[in-house]
């Protein structure tokens, strides 16, 4: 079975962000995505701290400690970009003005509902960010995470056991081992990795699901 | 690319549909997009509501729109300006619905729909007559009127300068209604003085960021 | 009996402006104010069509058809001054941030109620404005009016006979004949024209008023 | 005359008394009003309620005062960052109060204070644990639920530039929650890195009218 590396993931991801896009990437995995979105396609990426036009990294030299991106982290400005207040960003978000979240994910039910703000560890703070209005705001919530736990339980479940960060808002998964679509006949597997059959996909995960007529194999450059 | 320019006003406003909801912006005439209103009046849609803040002026914009006979309802704060008597005929004649709303109230209400804002409390209307029949809720002790957000199949609103995004900046006043239209409604159609190059708009100044806009035409004016 | 003209009235409402104050001028009458404020007082006046800091009407040639105020007459912006859209120009009235506004009227009640919207004429639309948004929000409301109609009714009733802008929000009222506080003890005079004796005002009044033991002759410059 | 400047931090905090909600603007250490917090922690107030959105980094500023056992509540939507450690043992000794708000709604609930609203309906958290409690309604057949405003006694902010007005513009991302913030508070206190004459910022880019400002210091950076 050839899984795909998280890299890999968030490279599949990116090919399915149209040309003219907005688009929230989530802290984590999800940032990842900018890296591998196809040469052509011009996107704009919005962060919750206001700003639209997100750039790549800063080169060596070009670093500016005012200009962060929302997993703080360095990050730069492209020509046709823009600087707003907190409010207008979140404005942009829960107003349905971004055609895409990628979001990270603990956990994904069957019925698109969504857990990635709290294992309830009581240990530690619990933070929630922006995770909540994004999953509610943007036109379509993709979640981009690992199939299964270091311990191997499923991430794709039935109903999620952490807390919800939004119900039945998730429309697509894409996971190191496959890409699911959520739709109101359930989970439709569209991509498997080479070397993994449909019943040890369904094996790995709590879900129920099904296999599209026209699945086709997963599989990414290496990146 | 990210190509929002279109080739002439006709193109604009092209699919607006009889029976639409449209924000005009604009104070009196100052923010009017003009052109872009003529274009409409000439694709010959009707039966339109129309939120602006007054009824036009003259006999241009949405003055003539509602001569036309093709507004069949206006919300609006203010009808009355010092030259609305092509709105001032229609409503004696019964021919156009005016819905009155304070413009605080109007403008919150289109920010609530561009913000995802499902209703807000405010106190302004309180125990009077434009808040007959709206629910009402007492906060520390002052009473507040719920009121639901305004959205609109499209906005038309005039700025400065533009880019190829749809990046937008104004000019002084005429600003006043612009930048919050262009957040309520599903289509958002600018009319510019000038296209500039993407870039060469500074991103600190940028008063209605390119996500609210669909569409850009140059009218030179 | 020597009655303020309009332009005296405004002379008067404005000596009551403080230094630093931010004010809105109602249309009509009160944008006469701005002619009077006191040599050496800085007062900022806001506009709800999106300006701070307007200044006097422009000298000829200086015009600029984008820069109107309220009443939609040519103005000129001060140095400090600010542009901003329309629903920032209405958060900063209805969230309290403004000190005053002064705002003409059709009728004020001894409870401070104010009517200044509509005299429901069925031959014209009726038209709101910002008024109640201001009479709900600014921090002070005075009233500047005519003492009386050109009938002479009085306009300072027991309660208003026209639809209510807002109920219990005025504090002060500036007449051509007197300065008159609304307070918890009633209406309080506070200044009254030279000629005019306090049972003269008390006939051009419908509600009760009280004479302030320390009251004061009304005058102003000519103007 | 308007001269909203005052000599030094500790100033500018004068005045702050204990038991004080107070909002700190930033996003993580970005925007943070690091030399007004200082001067706060200096002036020995204590048992403050602060909204922020992070709890505060290193061992500066917010996270100073956590450190110092001065603040007794803390309102936020991500408390945990990359060196969170002041607060992350407040918390676990129970020292510190946490009400943890979705960042959108935390924006908004400061906004609505700001902007007189006395309360709005979201969908943001509807169905989950941050919901509990609160009321809620369905409107055009989705569940949102109704939140407050979050006024504040004192907000400190952080810009770029400011005049003896108060008119205020920021440096990129760290504009964040600045002018929000200076929206929702009794008494605004900004920290500039310069003060400019009055007149010398282009009033169509100030970022946060002179209105919303009380005091201004010039901290250099």
């Amino acid at each position: 079975m050839k899984q795909l590396s998280r890299r890999q993931i968030a490279w599949r991801a990116a090919q399915d962000i149209r040309d003219g896009a907005y688009v929230n990437l989530g802290i984590g995995l999800p940032t990842l995505v900018s890296d591998f979105i196809p040469k052509g396609r011009e996107v704009v990426l919005h962060s919750e701290n206001g700003i639209l036009g997100m750039g790549p990294a800063p080169e060596k030299g070009e670093e500016d400690p005012d200009l962060i991106n929302a997993g703080k982290g360095l990050t730069t400005l492209l020509p046709g970009g823009a600087f707003f207040h907190h409010n207008d960003a979140f404005l942009m978000i829960r107003g349905g003005h971004l055609d895409l979240a990628l979001l990270g994910a603990y956990e994904v039910s069957e019925e698109g509902d969504l857990a990635n703000w709290t294992v309830e560890d009581p240990n530690t703070p619990p933070g929630v960010g922006g995770a909540m209005d994004l999953a509610v705001g943007a036109r379509e919530i993709r979640v981009i995470l690992e199939h299964n736990t270091k311990e191997g339980a499923p991430r794709i479940r039935k109903r999620c056991h952490y807390p919800l960060t939004a119900a039945g808002v998730v429309k697509r998964i894409y996971t190191n081992l496959a890409v699911i679509d959520v739709t109101r006949d359930g989970l439709i597997t569209r991509e498997m990795v080479p070397g993994l059959d449909f019943a040890g996909l369904q094996e790995r995960t709590e879900a129920r699901l099904t296999l599209a007529n026209d699945w086709r194999v997963l599989e990414a450059p290496a990146a | 690319m990210i190509d929002k320019r279109v080739k002439d006003v006709a193109a604009a406003v092209a699919g607006i549909k009889d029976g639409a909801t449209l924000l005009f912006a604009g104070f009196g005439a100052v923010g009017e997009p003009v052109e872009l209103i003529q274009a409409l009046i000439d694709s010959g849609v009707r039966n339109l509501t129309v939120a602006c803040n007054n009824s036009g002026t003259g006999e241009v914009g949405l003055a003539k729109l509602i001569k036309e006979r093709r507004v069949r309802k206006i919300i609006c704060s203010f009808p009355r300006t010092s030259d609305s008597h092509c709105f001032e005929e229609a409503y004696a004649e019964g021919a156009i619905e005016l819905e009155l709303v304070p413009q605080g109230t109007l403008s919150e209400r289109m920010r609530a729909a561009g913000a995802g804002i499902g209703g807000f409390y405010t106190r302004t209307s309180a125990g009077t007559k434009l808040a007959r029949g709206k629910e009402t809720r007492v906060i520390d002790g002052k009473e507040y009127v719920l009121e639901s957000p305004l959205k609109a199949d499209a906005a038309l609103i005039k700025a400065l300068k533009a880019d190829r995004w749809g990046n937008l900046v104004y000019r002084k006043s005429a600003r006043n209604f612009n930048p919050v239209m262009a957040m309520a409604a599903d289509l958002v159609i600018a009319q510019v003085k000038e296209l500039v190059p993407l870039g060469s708009l500074d991103p600190e100044t940028i008063v209605t960021p390119s996500i609210f806009v669909d569409r850009i035409v140059e009218v030179g004016r």
